[in-house]
């Protein structure tokens, strides 16, 4: 059986998911003899063309130059697939889109002016091409990697977390930071997959899985934090952080 | 020893697979142990959970009938994970099994009774079974009639047994209607071989207009997507169908198929029910004391 | 006759960089450093953000010294605040920063430089010939990792390192599992000085190089809050505009760094020309017996002088958990404070250099203003420097030749694109 | 019922006598709001004047996510885990907990038998606690506030004593073996024993009438107060997960990376999540949260076994993040409030 052409790809990122398979010690020698790997700029010089049979790209478009290699990497592959909250979701980069406008952050970081460059407004990759599956997380769950991986090897579609992170977070045990302490946690409307690491540290989730897809009550979320006492600045810099760019009726509610 | 009593599968192998549609095929399966084989009873409408180590397990409806358990067929969509892994498995694969779990439909309740068996889509499938085991002791039920809603020519499942009912049912008494929602020429796909009145274009319910008026004491047996439930019974109920007279068959999702895993879970208060282990036949007089369930 | 070498994409660094040189018969007419990994502004994000997750998302301008980012950005806080962390926290912290610096030097050396020096485009393909050094070295740095997870709460942007302390301290047993793990990978660190002790410096790349580091005190480390210079000046971390001086230059790439008009080179081996003396143990040993391949004019030594920090860490991680739990572990909460209108600066030495961390606050505790330094912004122009000798000296060979040479000698800096947040390519 | 007594003083043996039976597992105090059943070993280091644990103690005999078993495909074969033979003392349990787990045993015991939660149940000693209710406990208006079955040994705080109710011959046999530990009763601890119940039952400061309930749940369906409740309610599923009579379960086979061995996994599941209702085709029974809420009450309110699903232990009110009350719930279905 011929291996299936595997690509790794970054767009503008911290290159944290790449960083992520790196980090997979004592899987990683056995992942990458399951592939033909094509290109792994993190990891190897070796680079080819031709198609690609299952992208991952991480990373969410900032550039010119980022789509240009986005819409490469679609036209190239098979399976696309969104890596990390970058390339879901938008991450940081995005957290003040629609808020402060490029310029204007342009102007604020370097004092020049805006013509100057190819920066584009950072966007999660799905407002430019077609994405197969996501996952997400800042960074991505290397057991979820693992999974998803495991999945296209056998011929199923990955499996998503399609549930908050409260879930894991009770099945842990943990105490709940919001019953317990008032703190402004996310977990309600956060996709699950990271076993509640931050409640489980005694600390509130920001969010870094990006929201459950429809399943999000935001307008809730708000409201109750509100109740206890948070100004809406506050929480809407919280949620935010990672939940950036999301659709315009963010706030509208749960299906 | 059917093995009813926990999640553990039993070994079963694919004998035979058969394209019936795009996205439909007839998988055929014989248990390893044939023991095991030969206590699996069973009625039409109750189903098993087949599994693929890796990927999981779906309810499938048996659509057989009793008679010889050496062999079982399944008619499956490919409709996500599950299924799509088990379509594409290949002849001799292995396919886990449990069950056969749920209430059927009760087929010695029916005994002297005519059969008005209507089904949709998918729905067949069961329905199918109810058909097989009828016809294999036809000597216990008067009547039976068969109503099928299909989309097109393409989707529909059991071209054969639809074929045979068309040229040979009236020997075996079995009267078979047809409706199609799509404008087609089914004489052109050799269905028929010239225009046939129980065929007519349409949703499922047109054919009551067309089909003989069925006796007093006739069951409806219903399989379908909840929207056909909600318009047949309309006219079952025009006819003069008492809510115990109506059978039909429910979808939920299930991950147990024992009343354990709650997935399954319909109505309201007084009373809620699992489909898997209260169903998945119900009387439409459960359903009217059910919200939310068709 | 002018020509120009362009590498399209260096490989084996984090984020999106290339490098031209336009060579003019034998002399070299320009060097550009190109950048293209997108801007992503952090110090405007983080505007009117409450301090309390201002690390969280500062970690996230860089995945393999996201602590060091975070404790930057939380060392910055609690100055501005007057936060006096306990020294539990100190030890923990210092674990922290050691741990990070195991991870990822072990990745630099082991995946990312030593198959340049082996010949091989890849850790992977390398493995097919030095299985047993591969598998080693993922061990040294899973061992790296095993301390973010302890200490962080996971390997890449963890949470649990936070202003005023640690949200949960870690138990006895986990950090005598760190011990266990550093003992164990003590060879493999050990390992990487022999390695690299063999590999001759390429004399191509041999230029004066003006060195800055964080002087760390009595002992070798990455904490302190003056700066050394190689010139000998001591500058405390508040001025440090003066040595970075960052400018817009209109010509390839944004904000480079400069100190009194000179390029200058952050990292490891400017870490051990000017702390190299305060090392303790077999670090100091071994970077005794080979003093002679730390050559402040030769940027590859980095890689050396990396490998004698690996064994250091190692060694300095013992040391902290031995502190730790003869000190006795308190499960102490996070130090309470006020907040008021305020700036606080930190400096902290990343595994890559000199990272600083600026903010300025209003008196509800959020950003008004913020200014992130990283260590690749800093060596950019040092970089092109270097560019610009290797290419003169190697002006009369293949195009080929000095491609490698670069690239090998930019790979040495470890240099990290994607968290230079403030090197941007211009039009 | 057999019945002894137990001093106070002779707690502590107690306690080490039961360590005998098995790993002794407890309410130890976790935060402010609740405790946490986990294994303790020694009496000082549990609490048995506890108001609840956030997770109720069903998790040891259906566990939040337990391996149903390995597989491997190129052999054609599964493996269960091996059998659990080791033994666990669960002290300190209190009566809607235990009478909570009675409904779950029904479910994974009797008809179709739960290899695992069979093995831990038979492999247990349940000893209950009597307790105080707080102001968000309601298991009188269940029914539940004290315990009839399903405990080797149930221990009633009468003062400086414990009246010790033996609910099965291995309790009995506990008795028996460490006879030097319990004494006779007398008409003193008779009286203190009522005494303390009505004081226990006096103190309940809320009340929902259960009779009845299922038809004013019917008579609901169409009310405007479940789209309210569904605008507060986040969808996290904490409700169910911490509900010590909710048994909904998901299950997922995962695969290794040698693509042959894995496993089948089951995880506690919750009703309250989007896709409790979703089948394939993306058609889904209870497509909103007001649907789900709506049905997460109706189950909670039904009767299944002759018993509500509800042990009115407070616990979903107590962890709701958005701080919506099921009993105010109930009150307004019922039209005790508006
Ligand atoms: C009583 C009964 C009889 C059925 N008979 C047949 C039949 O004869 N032929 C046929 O093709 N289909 C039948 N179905 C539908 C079939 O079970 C679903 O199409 C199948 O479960 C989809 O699973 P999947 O993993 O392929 O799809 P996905 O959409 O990938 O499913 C995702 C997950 O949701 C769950 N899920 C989705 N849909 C259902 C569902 N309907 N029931 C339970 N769980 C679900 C699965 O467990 C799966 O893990 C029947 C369903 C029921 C309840
Ligand atoms: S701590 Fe956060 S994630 Fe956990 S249950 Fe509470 S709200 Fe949910
Ligand atoms: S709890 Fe939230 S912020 Fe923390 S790791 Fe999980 S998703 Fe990210
Ligand atoms: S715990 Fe509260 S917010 Fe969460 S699903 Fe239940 S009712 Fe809704």
């Amino acid at each position: 059986m011929t291996k299936p052409r595997l690509g790794i790809f970054s767009l503008t990122g911290c290159a944290g998911d790449q960083l992520q398979i790196l980090n997979m010690e004592d899987e990683l020698l056995n992942l990458v003899a399951r592939f033909h790997i094509v290109d792994f700029q993190e990891g190897s010089s070796h680079k080819e063309s031709g198609p690609i049979d299952i992208a991952f790209v991480e990373g969410s478009v900032s550039t010119e130059t980022d789509l240009r290699h986005l819409k490469e990497i679609r036209e190239r592959s098979s399976v696309l697939i969104a890596f990390g909250n970058c390339a879901t979701d938008g991450c940081v980069q995005a957290m003040r889109n629609g808020e402060t406008t490029l310029a204007q952050r342009l102007k604020d970081v370097y004092g020049v002016e805006p013509d100057y460059y190819d920066a584009l407004e950072s966007k999660p990759i799905r407002e430019y091409v077609k994405v197969d599956f996501s996952i997400p997380g800042c960074p991505v769950e290397k057991d979820e990697v693992v999974k998803a991986i495991t999945s296209l090897l056998h011929g199923d579609s990955p499996l998503g977390y399609s549930y908050p992170v409260c879930v894991e977070c009770k099945l842990h045990e943990y105490p709940c930071v919001i019953v317990e302490d008032n703190k402004p946690c996310l977990g309600p409307v956060v996709r699950a997959g990271c076993e509640a690491r931050c409640p489980g540290l005694g600390l509130d989730c920001i969010g870094c899985r990006g929201p459950v897809e429809d399943g999000s009550n935001f307008a809730a979320e708000l409201q109750m934090l509100l109740d206890k006492g948070y100004t809406e600045e506050f929480i809407m810099n919280r949620l935010r952080i990672f939940s950036g760019e999301l659709p315009e009726d963010f706030l509208g509610g749960a299906k | 020893m059917s093995n009813k009593s926990t999640l553990k599968p039993v070994k079963a192998r694919i004998t035979d697979i058969r394209k019936m549609t795009e996205i439909e095929n007839l998988v055929t399966i014989k248990f390893q142990n044939p023991e095991y084989a030969e206590n699996f009873n069973y009625t039409p409408g109750q189903f098993v959970k087949l599994g693929v180590m890796g990927v999981g397990e779906a309810p499938i409806s048996l659509c057989t009938a009793q008679s010889d358990n050496s062999e079982l067929e399944f008619c499956i969509r490919n409709a996500g994970r599950v299924t799509n892994a088990i379509h594409s498995q290949k002849v001799g694969d292995v396919i886990w099994v449990r069950g056969p779990y749920g209430n059927g439909f009760p087929m010695d309740e029916f005994y002297g009774k005519d059969l008005l068996l209507v089904a949709g889509g998918l729905g067949i499938a069961p329905i199918r079974g109810v058909l097989q085991y009828a016809t294999q002791n036809r000597e216990k039920y008067g009547e039976i009639i068969v109503l099928y809603g299909i989309r097109s020519y393409d989707l529909m499942l059991f071209k054969d047994d639809v074929l045979h009912y068309f040229r040979e049912g009236d020997a075996e008494g079995v009267k078979l209607y047809l409706s199609y929602e799509d404008q087609e020429d089914l004489v052109l796909n050799g269905l028929v071989s010239e225009r046939d009145d129980r065929i007519t274009n349409g949703l499922v319910t047109k054919l009551f207009a067309i089909m003989d008026e069925p006796a007093d004491n006739t069951v409806a047996i219903l399989g379908g997507p909840p929207i056909m439930y909600k318009f047949t019974v309309m006219e079952l109920e025009k006819m003069g169908f008492t809510p115990e007279q109506v059978y039909m068959t429910l979808e939920r999702r299930m991950k147990c198929g024992v009343g354990q895993c709650g997935q399954c879970i319909v109505g309201t208060g007084k009373s809620i029910k699992y489909v898997c282990k209260d169903g998945p036949v119900f009387t439409l007089w459960d359903a009217m004391n059910t919200k939310g369930m068709i | 006759m002018t020509k120009t070498i362009k590498i399209e994409e260096l490989t084996r660094v984090e984020g999106h960089g290339g490098i031209e040189v336009t060579l003019d018969g034998d002399k070299v007419k320009d060097v550009k450093f190109n950048v293209f990994e997108g801007p992503r502004f952090f110090e405007s994000l983080i505007k009117t953000v409450h301090y309390e997750k201002i690390p969280d998302i500062t970690r996230r301008i860089c995945a393999i010294c996201t602590a060091s980012h975070s404790l930057a950005s939380i060392g910055a806080i609690e100055n501005a605040f007057k936060v006096k962390p306990t020294p539990q926290t100190n030890t923990l912290r210092d674990l922290l920063i050691h741990g990070e610096t195991i991870e990822s030097h072990a990745l630099h050396v082991y995946m990312l430089a030593l198959p340049d020096f082996l010949g091989f485009p890849d850790a992977f393909s390398m493995a097919s010939e030095h299985l047993d050094a591969v598998k080693m070295a993922l061990n040294l740095k899973k061992a790296g990792n095993q301390i973010h997870n302890t200490l962080s709460g996971r390997e890449v942007h963890g949470m649990n390192e936070r202003v005023g302390g640690f949200s949960k301290v870690p138990s006895q047993q986990e950090l005598l599992d760190i011990r266990t793990s550093m003992e164990e990978v003590m060879p493999v660190a050990e390992l990487a000085v022999k390695l690299l002790a063999d590999v001759v410096p390429p004399k191509h790349n041999v230029s004066e190089n003006l060195l800055l580091a964080l002087d760390s005190g009595e002992r070798f480390g990455y904490m302190g809050d003056h700066i050394l210079t190689s010139a000998g000046e001591r500058v405390h971390e508040t001025e440090y505009e003066k040595l970075t001086n960052e400018q817009v230059i209109k010509h390839s790439y944004a904000k480079f760094s400069n100190y009194k008009g000179k390029t200058f080179m952050v990292g490891a081996l400017p870490r051990l020309h000017l702390n190299g003396d305060k090392l303790e143990g077999k670090a100091y040993e071994l970077y005794k017996q080979h003093k002679e391949l730390i050559d402040r004019n030769n940027t590859i030594s980095n890689n050396f002088c990396q490998a004698i920090e690996l064994v250091h860490d190692v060694e300095r991680c013992i040391m902290d958990v031995d502190e730790l739990l003869s000190n006795g572990l308190d499960d102490e909460d996070l130090v309470e404070f006020d907040v008021y209108e305020s700036r606080g600066i930190n400096a902290i030495e990343a595994p890559r250099g000199i990272l600083y961390h600026d903010y300025s606050f209003d008196d509800q505790g959020r950003i008004t203003k913020a200014n992130i330094i990283t260590p690749t912004a800093q060596n950019a122009a040092n970089i092109e420097k270097d560019v610009r000798v290797i290419a003169g000296n190697l002006s009369g060979s293949s195009d080929e030749t000095i491609k490698h040479a670069i690239e090998v000698m930019a790979r040495a800096y470890d240099p990290c694109i994607s968290c230079s947040v403030h090197l941007t390519r211009l039009k | 019922m057999l019945i002894n007594i137990l001093e106070k003083e002779n707690l502590v043996e107690f306690f080490e006598a039961m360590q005998s039976y098995g790993e002794v597992v407890a309410p130890v105090r976790a935060t402010d709001n609740a405790h946490r059943f986990q294994p303790v070993k020694g009496i000082d280091e549990l609490d048995l004047d506890y108001t609840r644990t956030m997770i109720p103690p069903k998790k040891y005999f259906i566990q939040p996510k337990e391996t149903l078993f390995t597989f491997n495909k190129e052999k054609e074969k599964y493996l269960e885990p091996p059998s659990i033979d080791k033994s666990m003392v669960l002290l300190g349990v209190h009566a809607c907990d235990i009478n909570a787990m009675n409904l779950l045993a029904r479910v994974f015991m009797e008809e179709l038998p739960d290899k695992y939660y069979l093995e831990r149940r038979k492999n247990s000693v349940i000893v209950g606690v009597s307790c105080t209710p707080d102001e968000k406990c309601f298991c009188k208006s269940t029914g539940t506030d004290y315990a009839q079955e399903g405990f080797e040994l149930f221990l009633h705080d009468i003062g400086d004593k414990y009246l010790v109710r033996v609910g099965s011959l291995k309790g009995h046999n506990i008795v028996k073996d460490h006879s030097e530990l319990f004494a006779a009763p007398e008409k003193g601890d008779l009286d203190a024993f009522k005494e303390a119940e009505k004081t226990r039952l006096s103190s309940f400061t809320i009340e929902i009438e259960m009779s009845g309930l299922q038809d004013h749940l019917d008579m609901s369906y169409d009310d405007p107060l479940w789209a309210e409740y569904a605008e507060k309610c986040l969808g996290c599923g904490s409700c169910n997960l911490v509900c010590p009579r909710c048994r909904c379960y998901d299950v997922q086979d995962y695969i290794n990376l040698d693509m042959n061995t894995g496993e089948r996994v089951r995880m506690w599941y919750s009703c309250m999540l989007k896709d409790h209702g979703l089948v394939a085709g993306g058609h889904n029974f209870r497509p909103t949260s007001m649907e789900r809420l709506r049905n997460r009450i109706n189950c909670k309110g039904s009767l299944r076994e002759e018993m509500p699903n509800c042990v009115g232990c407070g616990r979903c009110t107590v962890f709701c993040p958005a701080d919506i009350d099921f009993v105010e719930i109930l009150q307004k279905v019922r039209g005790d409030i508006k």
